[in-house]
Order: C-alpha cells, then structure tokens, then sequence
C-alpha cells in the first residue's frame, strides 16, 4: 500500500500524529526493535516553537470515556535545542522526518520555516496553527484570511512541502483550507484536538494545570470524519486525516471521506504499535474493498 | 542507568493466578519470552476484555503497575503485581481470572540503582508502593532491612511479601502506632552514614522520607507516581518538577534521585495518590 | 433545590434538551405516571418552524462509543400545527413550558416569536440558530454581528424571556454569547451537537440520510463543560448547560463551571426518567459540597 | 391501538434462565409488577453491567426486542425474548447468565389488532421475526396457521416456539426449499379471503409479503424494524416512510397495516436487517 504524499513515497499511509509519539524516547524505552519495526511511514515531530518552552504546569492529563483531554502545553526546547539534539537522532529514522512548527506571530514562523527549510534531514514541515496571532488576537487557524497571511509570508521560504495543519475549532474548517490552499500549502492535515475541560470532583476546580484542554481518542472521531470529508469537498491538494484512529476500519473510513495519509495520535498511548497493526487491518481491509 | 528495555509493542499475558493480600490483590501473569525487569521497573497494563464501557465508562487509557516480583526465569517467567483497588482500572485488574489475558507494555522507567559505596540499603514503603522495593529486597538480599507503613491492619497482612520487615500502622493495629518516618528517623539518627534509602509510597510519605533524608543528609531514591497515559514518554503527561525544570516520569524516572526533586511540589500533581 | 430562572420558579435545576423528549409521545407510551412524575422542571419543546417539514430521510441515527449522531432533520408540524395540535396538550403538562423555535431568516424568526409571544401557554422561548441565515449566508450562531442583528429584530416582540442555543461549532462562542447578552438576551443555552459524520462500513458512503448529522451523549460531555465554562466567564445572563449529561456528577459539573439549569438529552434515550435520576444525584451531591 | 402502557423509567429485570435455541438466544426474565404486553409490543433491553466499552466500544444505547412471550402472571410474570447475535448489543445480551440484571423499558409501540371480521390469522414469519408471532398465537389459539422461513436447519430449530407451523429453508434443509412467500403464495390463492396476513420478518421478506397480500387484496400487519434510539417517541430516529409521511415506528408502528406502507422504501432504512 505504497502511496505518493507531496514527492514524498511512503510505504504505507500511516504516520503518526505530532505529540502522540517520541521517537527518541521510544528508543530508550522499546531499544532497536523500534528502528527495525518502525511503526510509521513519516515521523512527524512534536511541535517545535522558537523559544524552549516547559509546558504546563501537571496534572496534564484527564481521561474520558473513549478519550483523553491533554494539557501539556508544547512543551519542547525550542528551534536551536531541536536543531542540536533531535534533529541529529531523528535524522537516523528509517523514514522521512516531518517537523512540525508553532508560532505566535507571521515572523516566528517564518523563522522556523526558513530554519528547516534548509536541513537536509527534514522531509517537509508541519504549520500548527492553533495559536492566536499575539499581532492581530486572532487564532490563526480559525480565519481564512489571517491563515492566507500567514502562508503569504512563509512559502516563499521554502520548496518543501508545507502541511498546515487546522484547528476544528472554528466555524467554517473547509474555508480555511481553501485559503491554505489558494496560498500555496500543498496540503492539510486535520483534526487538532477539541477544546475540553474536567474538574476536580473533590474540589470542583479546573482539574488541568492548564485549566481547559484538548480532547483526542475515539471521542473526537466523528467530528475528525465530518471535518475531512468537509474538507475534501473543499480543496484539491492532499489531506492528512486524523482523530480517534484506533482500527483499520477508522483509518479506511478518513480515507473513503477524502484523505491521502491517516495520523494515528491518541491509541499510540493504548498500543505503542499501533501504527503497524493500523497499517496492516487498512491493507487487509483495502484488499477486500474499493477505498 | 537501571533499565531493561522493553520489546515494541503491547503484548498479551495470560493471567496464571490471583490473590488476595488483605486489602491487596496480587496478580500473576506468564510473560514468555519477556525481558527480566530491573527492580523498581513499571508495566502499563490493561485487561484484554471489558477495559472500560459501562455505567462508569472509564478507564480507556492503561495503568502504570510497579513490578512486585519475577519468579521463574526465562524463557517461561511469571510477573507478579500488587494491586490495590482505587478506581475503575485497578477494580478491572482486581477482578482478572486465571486464563483471562492482559495486554501489557514493559518493563519500562528506570529502576532502583545500587547503594552508593560504602552504604547499605534501607527499604520505606507506604502502602502498594510496596511493590518495587519486594523486588529490589529479591536482588539485593531478603536481610535487607524494610520500614514498611500501612492505613490498618487489614493493609498491613502486605508486609507478608517481604522479609525482615518492621510495620507502623496508622491505627496502631500492628507494629509501631505512627508514621513509617517515625522508624526512618530512627534508624538515620541510629546510623544513616550508614545507609542509602529506597522508598515507595504516597505523595505525602514519599516527601516527609525526602525531606527527612535531606535533614540527615542520606541520599535516597524515591520512586514516584504521576499520572501517565503512555509510559513511553510519547504524551508529556506525567511530567513531575525538578531542579532540572520537569521531567517525564515514565522516562526519567519513576526511580529519582531526592536531590533532584524540587519539595513538595513534586508530589504534589501525581493524580494518582493512594 | 427550587431555582430561579428567568422570573420561572423552577423545583429542581434539570430540563430537557430541546428535541430529546416528546412529552405528548411519552405520555402514550407511559400513561398517567409520566405527569405523576415528570421528570424535568419545565419542558423544551422541539424546534418549530413556521413550515411544517418532514425532516431528512432515514437512517437517521448512528451510535457512537458513548454517543450518538443524529440527523432528524427538524421534523415539526410547523407554526399552524403546533399552535393548533401540541400547545393545547402541552398546556396541560405540570411544568413551566419553554418553546425553541427557528428560521433561516431574521423575518422567519421574529414571526415564530411574535406568534409564541403572545401565548399564555408559553413561560420562554428558546432560539435555536444552528441554522444560517439565507439572506446573508452566515450561520446565525456563529457569529456575533449576526446574533445581535437577529435579536435586535426579534426582542421588541415580545416580553417573554428569551434564550438564545448558541451552536458549538463556531470560533468564538463567548463572543456570541456576549453579543446575545447585549442584544437583549436573557438567557444562553448551550451546547448543540457537534458536527459528525459517519460511514456505512459495507459501502463506504455516509451512512445518515443527511449525510452529516450531530454528536451528543457522553462523547461531548468535555466539550460542552469548556464551553460553559467559557461562556461564563463572558456574560451574566444564566446559563443552561448541556451535553452529555447522565448523572447527578454532569450536572454538578456543568453548574460549578458556571450554569443555572442543566439540561439532560441523549441520557433520556437509555432511561427515560433520566431528568428524575440526574436531579436526585444533584440534589445529593450539592447537599455534601458547596456548588 | 393494541397498546399496553409501560411504567415510567427504566427498571431492572432479573435474568431466570437463559436457552439457546438453534441459532438464537433466548433469555428470560422476571419482571414483579410489569405489565402484561400486548403481541407485537417491543422493549428496549439493556444489560445492567458492561453495556458497551472494551475494543468494540458499543454498544451505547438500548436495543429493541419484540416480547416472544409472558409466562406466568401479575404480578411476577416472565419475560421472554428471542434473540439473534448479530452485533454488539445482542452479543452482550446473548451473554447474559442467570443473575444478572437487564434494564429495560417496556411494553412499547403498538402490537396486533384482531382479524377483521370474517377473516382468520395466518401468521408469516423469516428468522428472528418469529418472536410477535409466538406470543400472537399464545393468544389468537395455537391452531393459528403460521408460515416460517429460515436460513437453514440450525435457525429452522427456532420453529419449535410456535404451534402448528410450516417451514421453508433457504437450502431446503428443512421442510419447502425455498421462500416462505411460496407457502404464503399458495395460503392466498387458496382461501386469501378468508385470512388477515401477521407478519415479521427480514425487510426483503416483508416487502415480499406486503406485495403479496396486496395482489390477493389481503390486509395485512406487519411488525416492521428500524434503528432506535429510545423507543418511546423521543428522538424522531425511527421514521419509516408511509402514506402519511414518515411516522415515527416506536409510536406507529411496530406493526403498521400494510396499506400505510409505500412499497420497499418502507424497509430500506431500517438499519438492523437481520
Ligand atoms: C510508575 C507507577 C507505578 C505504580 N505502581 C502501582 C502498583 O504497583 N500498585 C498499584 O496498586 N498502583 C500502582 N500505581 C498507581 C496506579 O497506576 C493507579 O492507582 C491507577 O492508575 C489508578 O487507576 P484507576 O482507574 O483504578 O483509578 P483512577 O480513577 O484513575 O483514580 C486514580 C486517581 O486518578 C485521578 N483521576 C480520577 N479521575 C480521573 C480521570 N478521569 N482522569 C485522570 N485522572 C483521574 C484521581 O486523582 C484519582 O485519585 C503506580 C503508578 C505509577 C505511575
Ligand atoms: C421493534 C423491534 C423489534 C425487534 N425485535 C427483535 C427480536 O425479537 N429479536 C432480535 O434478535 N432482534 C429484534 N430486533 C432487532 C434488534 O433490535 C437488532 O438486531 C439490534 O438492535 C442489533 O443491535 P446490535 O448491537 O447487536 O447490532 P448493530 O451493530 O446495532 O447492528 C445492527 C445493524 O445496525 C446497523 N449498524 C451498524 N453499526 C451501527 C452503528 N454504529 N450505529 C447505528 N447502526 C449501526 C447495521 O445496519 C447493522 O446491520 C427488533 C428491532 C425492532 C426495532
Ligand atoms: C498528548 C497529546 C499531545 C499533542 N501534542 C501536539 C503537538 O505538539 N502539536 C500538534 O500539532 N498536535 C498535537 N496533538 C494533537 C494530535 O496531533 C492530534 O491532532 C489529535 O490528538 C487527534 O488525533 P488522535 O485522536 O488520534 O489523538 C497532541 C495530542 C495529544 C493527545
Ligand atoms: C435526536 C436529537 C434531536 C435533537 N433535536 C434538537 C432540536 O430539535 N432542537 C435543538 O435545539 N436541539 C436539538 N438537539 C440537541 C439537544 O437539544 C442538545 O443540545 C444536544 O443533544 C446535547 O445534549 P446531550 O448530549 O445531552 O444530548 C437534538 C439532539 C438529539 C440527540
Ligand atoms: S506517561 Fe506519557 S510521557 Fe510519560
Ligand atoms: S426510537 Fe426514538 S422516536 Fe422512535
């Protein structure tokens, strides 16, 4: 199940989700049988933002009825730790590196973008856009206008591939990738997490360090369906589907609504290869149907 | 470092027995083929039936488990598990069958170091926090003297799993009335140049031993709990704070040194205190 | 735990979510006992429109881990057919009586709410604005310039208290809440369902006659606390809360993060005196904590 | 309208015995103070423990169940229903052990009305549609004629419910080879006017015996199916589409006249074919 993902050939549809896995940390834990039985087709990093950042403050985590709520507040060592530490380590995956990037104005992304523009290692880039704007208050993902801006600014820098990734969070999702289109991404890659919340049940009080968080896991797989299949109706260039992918079955349904890759994000956390066995349920399933 | 790395993946184990410790339950899995775990090593688990759904819903994530024990040695080894019943994923492991499977991921944190030259090993556990230092007294010699603290004497019948054990209970139904760090203090006024201390327990135990061995200037290895979705260090959710800033426990630790741990504070997000 | 609400005195804080519960259809299949023991403390009726319509084809229901998507479709007997045939029955229920109306344009709107206006049977109304107006192309709800137009036209008409079921599926909810509040609204009400999808796994085209349709029930429940939450922090005005509320501990929630009312929905579909149960649980709870 | 109301709210069953039959699943169940159903009423069932979650996530709602019979009387009848596992919700119901407790609400629609005048009952049913029939003639006499298709021998087993049956079989396994329309086809041509058509079954064949009865100018009801989410007119989920626009089958229906029906659209989106 090969498949061509902006110049990019993969050998199966199925990455990972940025944030859902380490693959640097997964080494120390799982040792070189994860290099040999590597459970992704890319490896897409956590999001990388200019200055480090610590995250929030624990707990960071509240778990659902078939979901998660994080709070964990991209935490990362900023540009100049990534280019030094990971970079390097990553570099030796048997697979294509994605980075993903944060900022919070058009000149900090811009920043990162020409950074890894021109890192050999770096396969394409990933625009995480569920951030305001701290120039304009406006979430940066959520305005078709305000994300044309942004991608204005920035492909011009580079002739990887850049991957905006959209926040569910706004009114009009299919607008958005519209407008990433029409300003040159060459794809889009959605759901980012629900905002969501807990509280304390002893205390009543915000149970997040972070106070509300994002919901992922199967809770969030219809909306993901709806939001890709919204969409694809939307755009021409490639879709990364993602949210609650637990199965074959739910990777083939984000596929048959439009989707090119498959993330898998929140089952990783249940099954640390999930990719693999995500992979191998699609194929069986692609075999015996249409996708 | 004291790590055994983990094979890739989730596997299934079959459930071989289950005991009830007081107000404990032990659960014995064959593990074939799996790697021997360092003491104070942890597995995420989740029963392969009925993990979740239901009036409660919960759980979907797995839980994080400290090794109680490794009997028998590869290539047929049998895991054991000390399990106290807090919420609806340990109440799911409570009640596993024999034949029934769990899926599992693991050996996985690092483990318990040796005692520095010099010094001698002193095992405080609180509660399940237990079971890391059963294992650790396995491999460094059962004479390895224990301070082992429970609620009452109900949670007390747990100190049957180690050897040369000396028990407080909060209600004074067996052993010394008090606090565990009544015996800590002790025996580090009595001879703690002597000693290294190993400890498990709750958030509240597991700083009063930090701060007490601060106070005698012992060094000591605390193995702490957070709330972990992953315990491969793919999340950033069990992050606990230290004087490097915050660090992911299922990576760096669960097994830290009390110097690097920063107060109170680092017990104090755990979200998973018994 | 008598309430107040909107000039209502209400005995306990628990209704239904507009177009989970027909009182008419529970009273034939549950007899007399349903008014004996009514479970909510006033009664939403389903949405109205000034057309009678039919709604979307079947299926219309697809079941979810802890939820459901639904894509009924606004079945009603339009403005005449109400008036005529549910307000009488209604009338009779032992609870206060609250009608949620829509339009597809600010006219459509204010005719329902002068009609409704006007009716002694009639203790609220609620306006349900997950629907875009055909004159400007805009989903009412989701924006704020939109929300204040439609109640500035439609709050002269009538003395009745007026809640406004702001849709989920938008940017900025407190911005619209907050432009409801200073339009003249006297209450908010949220959430609505969140936009989902599903695929028929036999042949891989959408399921639901509607093709997309709403997710509600448990899967929304963290969601809809974030969103209650947010709101509160905006406006004044009370709250009813919604969203996947199934015991007495959703409902406590929903109240600490700022909510008057609580409204049970797709929980009614498992158990019918749902409303009963949440509302006991509640008043235990709060009797053991501070709200 | 042949309609027995329930009591308000949901309440617990307690599970007597449960029997396999065949390919299906009957279970019982004592329900103290529940009222006697009518035929072709229904129930929504639920089972009190692990009704959804594990890795199949649902079931999440109740499911609807016709009633195949009530043993016993007020005020401590039984319940019976037959099942078939064909997904989540009647695999977990299908598991149901004695002991257990199902939640359920219940009688709900409307069931059978009497023969017109003149006319006497022959009953048609395909596979698990059999159920409204039993208990249909436990009151009509067990000399009531019925006509029921099946898959093949092992669901053929099913047959036994009910008095005075002829079977059709898919493979000719048991009795005619062939569709139970063919039995119908020559009930009708035989003696049509002196009969009123009960029917349940699979959407092919309730299409198939409404087109039928309508060539013979035969009235028939039919107990129809589709997807619900409450069963008590709440959630507009269950419309079929009649003469009359689409109503709402839990209200209607289950059983609606043949008439109200407008041809196969009718059984297109029931959702739950079986
Ligand atoms: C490294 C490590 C080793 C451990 N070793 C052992 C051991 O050997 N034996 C043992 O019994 N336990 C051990 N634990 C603790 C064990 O993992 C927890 O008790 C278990 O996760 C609790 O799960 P639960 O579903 O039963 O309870 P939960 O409901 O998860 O409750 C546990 C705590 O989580 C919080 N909580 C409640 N609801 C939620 C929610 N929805 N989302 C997130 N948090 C919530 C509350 O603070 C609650 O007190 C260990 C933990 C770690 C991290
Ligand atoms: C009035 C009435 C009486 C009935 N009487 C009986 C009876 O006596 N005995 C009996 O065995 N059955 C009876 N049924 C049918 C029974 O209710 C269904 O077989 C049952 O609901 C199936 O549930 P499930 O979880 O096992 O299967 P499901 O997974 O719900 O599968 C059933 C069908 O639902 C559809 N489906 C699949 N996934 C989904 C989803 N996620 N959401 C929505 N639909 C989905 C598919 O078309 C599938 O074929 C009756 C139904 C009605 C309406
Ligand atoms: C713990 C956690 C951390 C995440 N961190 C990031 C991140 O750093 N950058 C990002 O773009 N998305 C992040 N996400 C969102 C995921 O990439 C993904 O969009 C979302 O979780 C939905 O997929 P899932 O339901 O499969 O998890 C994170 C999600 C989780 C659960
Ligand atoms: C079957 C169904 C029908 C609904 N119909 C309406 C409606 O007519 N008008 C409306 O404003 N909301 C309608 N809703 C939304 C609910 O009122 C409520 O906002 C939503 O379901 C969230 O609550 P819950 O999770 O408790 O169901 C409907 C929801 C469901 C599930
Ligand atoms: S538990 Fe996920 S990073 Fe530690
Ligand atoms: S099943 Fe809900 S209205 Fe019929």
């Amino acid at each position: 199940m090969s498949v061509e993902f902006c110049g990019l050939e993969l050998v199966h549809p199925i990455i990972n989700a940025s944030g859902t896995f380490d693959a640097i940390a997964a080494g120390r834990a799982f040792g070189e049988e994860l290099i040999e039985r590597f459970p992704f087709a890319a490896f897409v990093s956590k999001t990388v933002t200019l200055q480090p950042r610590q995250g929030n403050p624990p707990p960071r985590l509240w778990e659902l009825a078939g979901g998660l709520i994080n709070s964990i507040g991209l935490p990362n060592q900023g540009l100049r730790g990534y280019l030094q530490h990971d970079l390097p380590e990553l570099a030796r995956l048997p697979v294509p590196l994605i980075v993903n990037v944060m900022g919070s104005s058009r000149d900090q992304v811009a920043e990162l973008v020409a950074a890894f523009g021109e890192r050999a290692e770096v396969a394409a880039l990933e625009l995480n856009v569920s951030c305001p704007n701290v120039e304009t208050g406006l979430l940066m993902g959520a305005d078709p206008a305000e994300i044309a801006a942004l991608l204005d600014r920035v492909r011009p820098l580079t002739s990887k591939p850049l991957i905006v990734k959209l926040t569910p969070n706004a009114t009009d999702v299919p607008a958005v990738a519209r407008a990433a289109q029409g300003a040159g991404a060459d794809a889009v890659s959605l759901i980012n997490t629900l905002r969501g919340m807990a509280l304390d049940p002893r205390t009543g009080r915000p149970w997040l360090g972070g106070v509300t968080g994002g919901v992922s896991g199967a809770a969030v797989r219809a909306v993901a369906l709806a939001q890709v299949h919204a969409v694809a109706q939307a755009v021409e260039i490639p879709i990364v589907g993602m949210g609650g992918v637990a199965s074959g079955a739910d990777a083939l349904d984000l596929m048959r609504a439009g989707a090119t890759l498959v993330a898998v994000g929140t089952e990783s956390f249940r099954d640390p290869a999930a990719g693999l066995r995500v992979a191998s349920e699609l194929a069986e399933l692609a075999a015996n149907s249409a996708v | 470092m004291s790590r055994s790395p983990a094979p890739f993946g989730r596997r299934a184990a079959k459930i071989v027995a289950r005991e009830t410790l007081g107000a404990y339950v032990v659960i014995r899995a064959s593990d074939p083929g799996g790697p021997v775990p360092r003491p104070g090593q942890f597995y995420m688990l989740q029963a392969a039936e009925r993990w979740g759904g239901g009036e409660g819903e919960r759980p979907f994530l797995p839980r994080a488990f400290s090794v109680l024990r490794m009997i028998g040695s590869p290539p047929t080894p049998e895991l054991h598990f000390l399990i106290e019943d807090v919420g609806p994923g340990t109440n799911r492991l409570c009640e596993l069958e024999a034949g029934e499977e769990l899926l599992l991921v693991g050996p996985l944190g690092n483990g318990f170091e040796a005692p520095r030259e010099g010094r001698g090993a002193l095992l405080v556990g609180g509660g399940v926090g237990i079971a890391p230092l059963a294992i650790w007294q396995d491999e460094l010699d059962a004479s390895t003297p224990a301070l082992l603290g429970f609620r009452d004497a109900e949670h007390a019948v747990g100190a049957g799993l180690m050897a040369n054990a000396s028990v407080a209970t909060d209600d004074g139904s067996v052993g010394h009335h008090g606090l565990v760090t009544d015996l800590l203090e002790e025996q580090l006024d009595a001879r703690g140049d002597e000693l290294e201390v190993y400890a498990c327990g709750p958030p509240a135990m597991l700083e009063a031993v930090r701060a007490t061995c601060v106070r005698h200037a012992v060094p000591a290895q605390l193995a702490l709990e957070s709330g972990m979705a992953c315990g491969f260090g793919a999340c950033f959710g069990c992050v606990v704070p230290t004087v490097d800033g915050y660090v992911r426990l299922c990576l760096e630790g669960p097994v830290l040194d009390a110097e690097r741990l920063v107060g109170a504070a680092a017990f104090a997000g755990t979200g998973a205190g018994h």
